[in-house]
């Protein structure tokens, strides 16, 4: 039994597994590159060990030397997190051939569902439905793929056969289009994977992501934790989740949770894991893939669940059997993640970096903020720009998101430009409140200028803020207004101008 | 002083004499305006309306993000609207645009070529940088110049890549 | 019906009721003192008044400044918070008399229950047992207390009439001390509260501090949220919280949540409220007091039964019907609440002020903080110590307190000194964990020192880290180590002198 | 530069010649010492141990936060333990301890008298600030001398209110 974990990881997550072995009395091993000296998950552990430079071809994807650190210091397992090197089969081998415990399923599994052809191969078998494509072989020439196109009909999505975050990825709308964009899915696929290998699959309109939450233990129980709704995304990157979804009704949620532990037992799943599905207008479900590893969303479960999905991957992993029966689980409530990102939603979300100078976090009733970054820590450009996760619980949906917004309104983080306006046009959107939105709401029918018009026109306050910056930008002085106890304002200039614009 | 502050088609008149001494739009406000722990948050209390917002100063206008919305503001004084009168009101888009890198990166693709005729919004460069790709876009029209890096290469933050003039 | 809430506190309770208001869509009404111009409440309010000096009886005590404000502002109701004006009677008064709602019960209530020789009076016909002391009249002479205290029996305890927050309070252990502390409790009494009458209650020795939350609507329903455990004190006042109490079983809880509902249904309780009980060894119970408003620890309620207290007070004073039933509420889990305060554990509790330079929060699964400061933020002398409270939620009693420690260890404030060291001790004490701790806990049973001998002695790292310190200091240079790559370390240091002292 | 640092009954020798050549205890150690953001607070990594504690420079100490534990630290160089090995070791409780006021106030009782003896921990004054009653007491044993102040009356930070000599 190991007492010690060393956490192949870096950001919010590293933070989030320190979290849960700290709770469960476990010892912490990190690992940081030249980057992340200062950063939150090397301050928080009991260890930290230098590990290369900042790029993580030399730092965090060198399983090698992950292996080195963990028997030097003793740890008896090692938690991958997700990324990096959380689905590599060959990495999680490795560690089970050192002797160690990997916290996740088996490297099987892994390879089973990483190899995204063999997986749709493997839930059919086992009688899952798949979003229609190119079946079985994963090796496929261009000249079969021009062949099968149009038997599958357009649009459609190119994908990567060891794909992943909407790398070698292209949306096809015409056999014209398809020699072109080919190419180009293959080269990124090879440049991202070391692998062109590429497949089809229809492109469903007007469908949903949805996901479930599994748990295995290794003593034959499977169960899942309800779904999460995730079809805000751009770019193929999730942005804002939920749970439950408000597309499932009882009865769909149970059927497609027991064809999600069909799936999962079909490759003999053992940990966390989940399980994506697209779900049409007509609450048709398919499999689309699993993800054997935790799940940056995962919090979201966890609130209205009250399972701590972390601290249960170390118990399964530590032999233990599931505490909680299937009848058990109740999803109570309704909860929502925001993925706080470094970027500039008003300029093409172009990631931002730099120094954050200062991080006001909203906390109070039902607000969670899982984050790797604080005041004085530098936003580097080597790794993805997702600097905290911003979850809200309510009572019921609505009650969740006027939370979410009224966190929104008080985060500030200062020094990096961040999404929260996006996410906060995102929350005021009709269409987003009624839940009537899919995969391509963001992308399609979504704009940052569109939702700001609808807004409270504060210009005229926008207008009397920057000019006195601008004042004293120019008087280069910086004396404090106090303002008169006896209130000299001109009412009528306030009703003037600030206008309600509400559309 | 008085300022001339302009969102969009919108344009807001200020003096400002000290900042007990403020007249929008012909009346005095009394307002309470300061840095919160000399951050640029700024808190702003105006008839009981307390306001906060982030103000950026860049390089030709201020950027406000007041309760989740952005506004662009162009604030001109007294002897900037003087100039202004003066000299021709489309001068801006006059010069070379310099392309510089907003963070380190690896340069992805470069769709243009050298002497290329560009329309603004046209795509210049591919850089990859946390994670993602992300596309540089040409802010104006004009002729691409000077293409100073080349596919696969690493840049560092503020590298001029490309001229358009 | 009102759609803007004036709230007349500071700090982290005025920032709680924003974001209920808020989270209700209710416009929000601050006032703020000289030293909280740039409070958080300031900060996140719709609207804030400037209302006096930094002393509270020209500011947050002002109640017609208050009602001046709300009436200029256009709100409809008043949320007094706790403390200040909270449990005023003729300030819920002067409110309804100006046309709002006081979000609160009625003032017949706050009066009947803020005299505490009525309330103790009234619960008693009620069919309440009461701590056993004078019953009945407040107005004693000096020679009728000496005369009733031998019946009573000694230790007891002088409580001021007009009481609350353990001002003129003073405990006798023999009828010869009477005169003296009889005499100085009138004195802190008048002082404190304008009001030098006194009454006595006998001093419970193994006692437990447990209260239970009643919420009751303006349609004749009245429910309580369970308890709360609140023996953890040191000079009368409160420092950790949990809730349930690991004293309590289901039967007790009924019984005593039964009579909860009892007592406050004879001042015709309106609103949320709490009733406290002492608990005997035996778990004989005894009607403390009943505090007619917010409690600081209503958060561990809050947590363990899924209802926001702050937005079912609001929804109450807007005449809504309660949303649940006695029999839907559960306590799922556990919470303990940690009482933040700007005073030093090492030095006596003394209070300490000045600027927060950093303030890095704990986050993560089950941790909620509420707070009112920040970083930036100054601490001044003027308003009680409390800075944040520190609310950790848990599926057992054992996975709250290891989150707890976990979150203590993770929190950094600068700038001031915390509590945070205390409550690290109190923590890994056996008795606490062992649940096996009384009123008198911290005061006869606890030290700082003997606490710390007990962990693990990192002194020879404390002296490196002095040293280098010291070093830096005297060389006015601060240039960084960069740890080279290649471990040069003796190991055998660190195993000489990373010794463990456990006890 | 060679330190003697004190912990109650323990004592640590260390040299510093450079932060990259520190000696403890005769041996070598290669330590990670930095400030984060610039605050008293400071991160320690050695021989791969992660140790992060609060760091306060005090008049005649520094005191170490460090993993919910406070160390008193005394830390002397070569200079001045030569110094104090030619002085007598027992200075330190000579001269006058004036007792200042640690945050302004309100002197709600004042339980001593001039020319007065007090024992270590006797309480001299008891100050009324953040609405908690504080009981300021005695470093040492000594006289009361020259009592500035009187009940009710406010007094601000650093205010010094009476000396022991």
């Amino acid at each position: 039994m190991f007492n010690k974990v060393l956490i192949a990881n870096r950001g919010e997550i590293a933070v989030r597994i320190i979290r849960a072995c700290r709770e469960l009395g476990l010892g912490t091993v990190a690992v940081f590159s030249d980057a992340d000296r200062e950063a939150l998950h090397v301050r928080y552990a009991d260890e930290a060990y230098y590990i290369g430079s900042s790029h993580a071809r030399d730092s965090y994807l060198r399983g090698d030397k992950l292996i080195a650190i963990a028997k030097q210091s003793g740890a008896g397992a090692v938690h991958p997190g997700y990324g990096f090197l959380a689905e590599r089969d060959d990495f999680a081998h490795m560690v089970q051939d050192a002797g160690l415990v990997f916290i996740g399923p088996r490297p099987s599994a892994i390879a089973a569902m990483g190899d995204k052809a063999t997986a749709r191969a493997m839930v059919t078998k086992a009688g899952v439905p798949v979003v229609p494509g190119t079946e079985g072989e994963g090796s496929l020439s261009d000249e079969e793929i021009a062949d099968i196109a149009p038997k599958i009909g357009f649009p459609l999505l190119i994908k990567a056969t060891a794909g992943g975050g909407g790398r070698g990825m292209r949306e096809v709308k015409s056999q014209a289009e398809l020699p072109d964009l080919l190419r180009a899915a293959r080269q990124e696929a090879e440049s991202a994977f070391g692998d062109g290998n590429v497949y089809l699959e229809k492109l469903l309109t007007k469908a949903r992501h949805i996901e479930f939450q599994i748990l295995a233990d290794d003593h034959g129980n499977i169960i899942h934790l309800g779904e999460r709704e995730c079809s805000l995304q751009r770019r193929h990157q999730k942005l804002l989740e939920e749970s439950p979804s408000p597309f499932l009704d009882d009865e769909l949620r149970k059927e497609m949770g027991q064809v999600a532990i069909k799936a999962s037992a079909a490759v003999d799943y053992l940990n966390a894991g989940t399980i994506e599905f697209l779900v049409d207008e007509d609450q048709k479900f398919y499999f689309l893939e699993m993800n054997t590893r935790l799940q940056v969303e995962h919090p979201v479960t966890e609130m209205v669940t009250g399972i701590d999905i972390v601290k249960e991957q170390i118990r399964i992993s530590r032999g233990r059997k599931l505490r909680t029966k299937q009848k058990d689980v109740r999803l109570q409530g309704w909860a929502i993640e925001c993925r706080i990102n470094a970027e500039d939603p008003y300029n093409d979300f172009l990631p931002s970096t730099g120094k954050i100078t200062q991080s006001l976090l909203p906390t109070g009733p039902g607000v969670r903020v899982d984050t790797g970054v604080y005041a004085g820590f530098e936003i580097s450009p080597y790794y993805d720009s997702l600097i905290s996760k911003l979850i809200c619980w309510g009572e019921t949906r609505g009650e969740a998101i006027l939370r979410m917004r009224r966190a929104l309104e008080e985060y500030r983080i200062l020094g990096v430009k961040t999404n929260i306006p996006f996410h906060q046009n995102i929350l005021a959107s009709t269409r987003f409140i009624a839940g009537r939105y899919d995969t391509r709401f963001v992308e399609e029918r979504f704009s940052m200028d569109q939702a700001e018009a609808g807004k409270k026109n504060l210009a005229a306050i926008a207008a009397l803020m920057a000019t006195i910056v601008a004042h004293r930008e120019g008087q280069r002085a910086s004396q404090i207004v106090r303002k008169s106890e006896r209130d000299t304002s001109n009412w009528k200039w306030m009703g003037r101008w600030e206008r309600v614009n509400r559309s | 002083m008085k300022y001339i502050a302009t969102i969009e088609d919108q344009t807001f008149e200020f003096e400002i004499n000290g900042e007990d001494d403020i007249i929008a739009d012909g009346d005095h406000v009394a307002i309470d305006f300061r840095s919160i722990a000399g951050q640029s948050v700024y808190s702003m209390l105006v008839n009981g309306r307390s306001y906060e917002a982030l103000v950026q100063v860049e390089d030709d206008n201020l950027q406000v993000l007041l309760r989740g919305r952005l506004y662009i503001v162009t604030v001109e004084d007294e002897r900037q609207i003087r100039l202004r009168g003066a000299s021709s009101s489309q001068t801006i888009q006059q010069g070379d645009f310099h392309l510089t890198s907003p963070m380190p990166g690896l340069i992805v693709s470069i769709p243009v070529k050298e002497d290329q005729e560009v329309s603004e919004g046209d795509r210049l460069i591919v850089l990859e940088s946390m994670k993602m790709q992300n596309e540089l876009k040409s802010p104006r029209a004009g002729i691409v110049r000077n293409i100073r890096v080349s596919i696969g290469e690493n840049v560092d933050q503020d590298q001029v890549m490309l001229t358009i003039s």
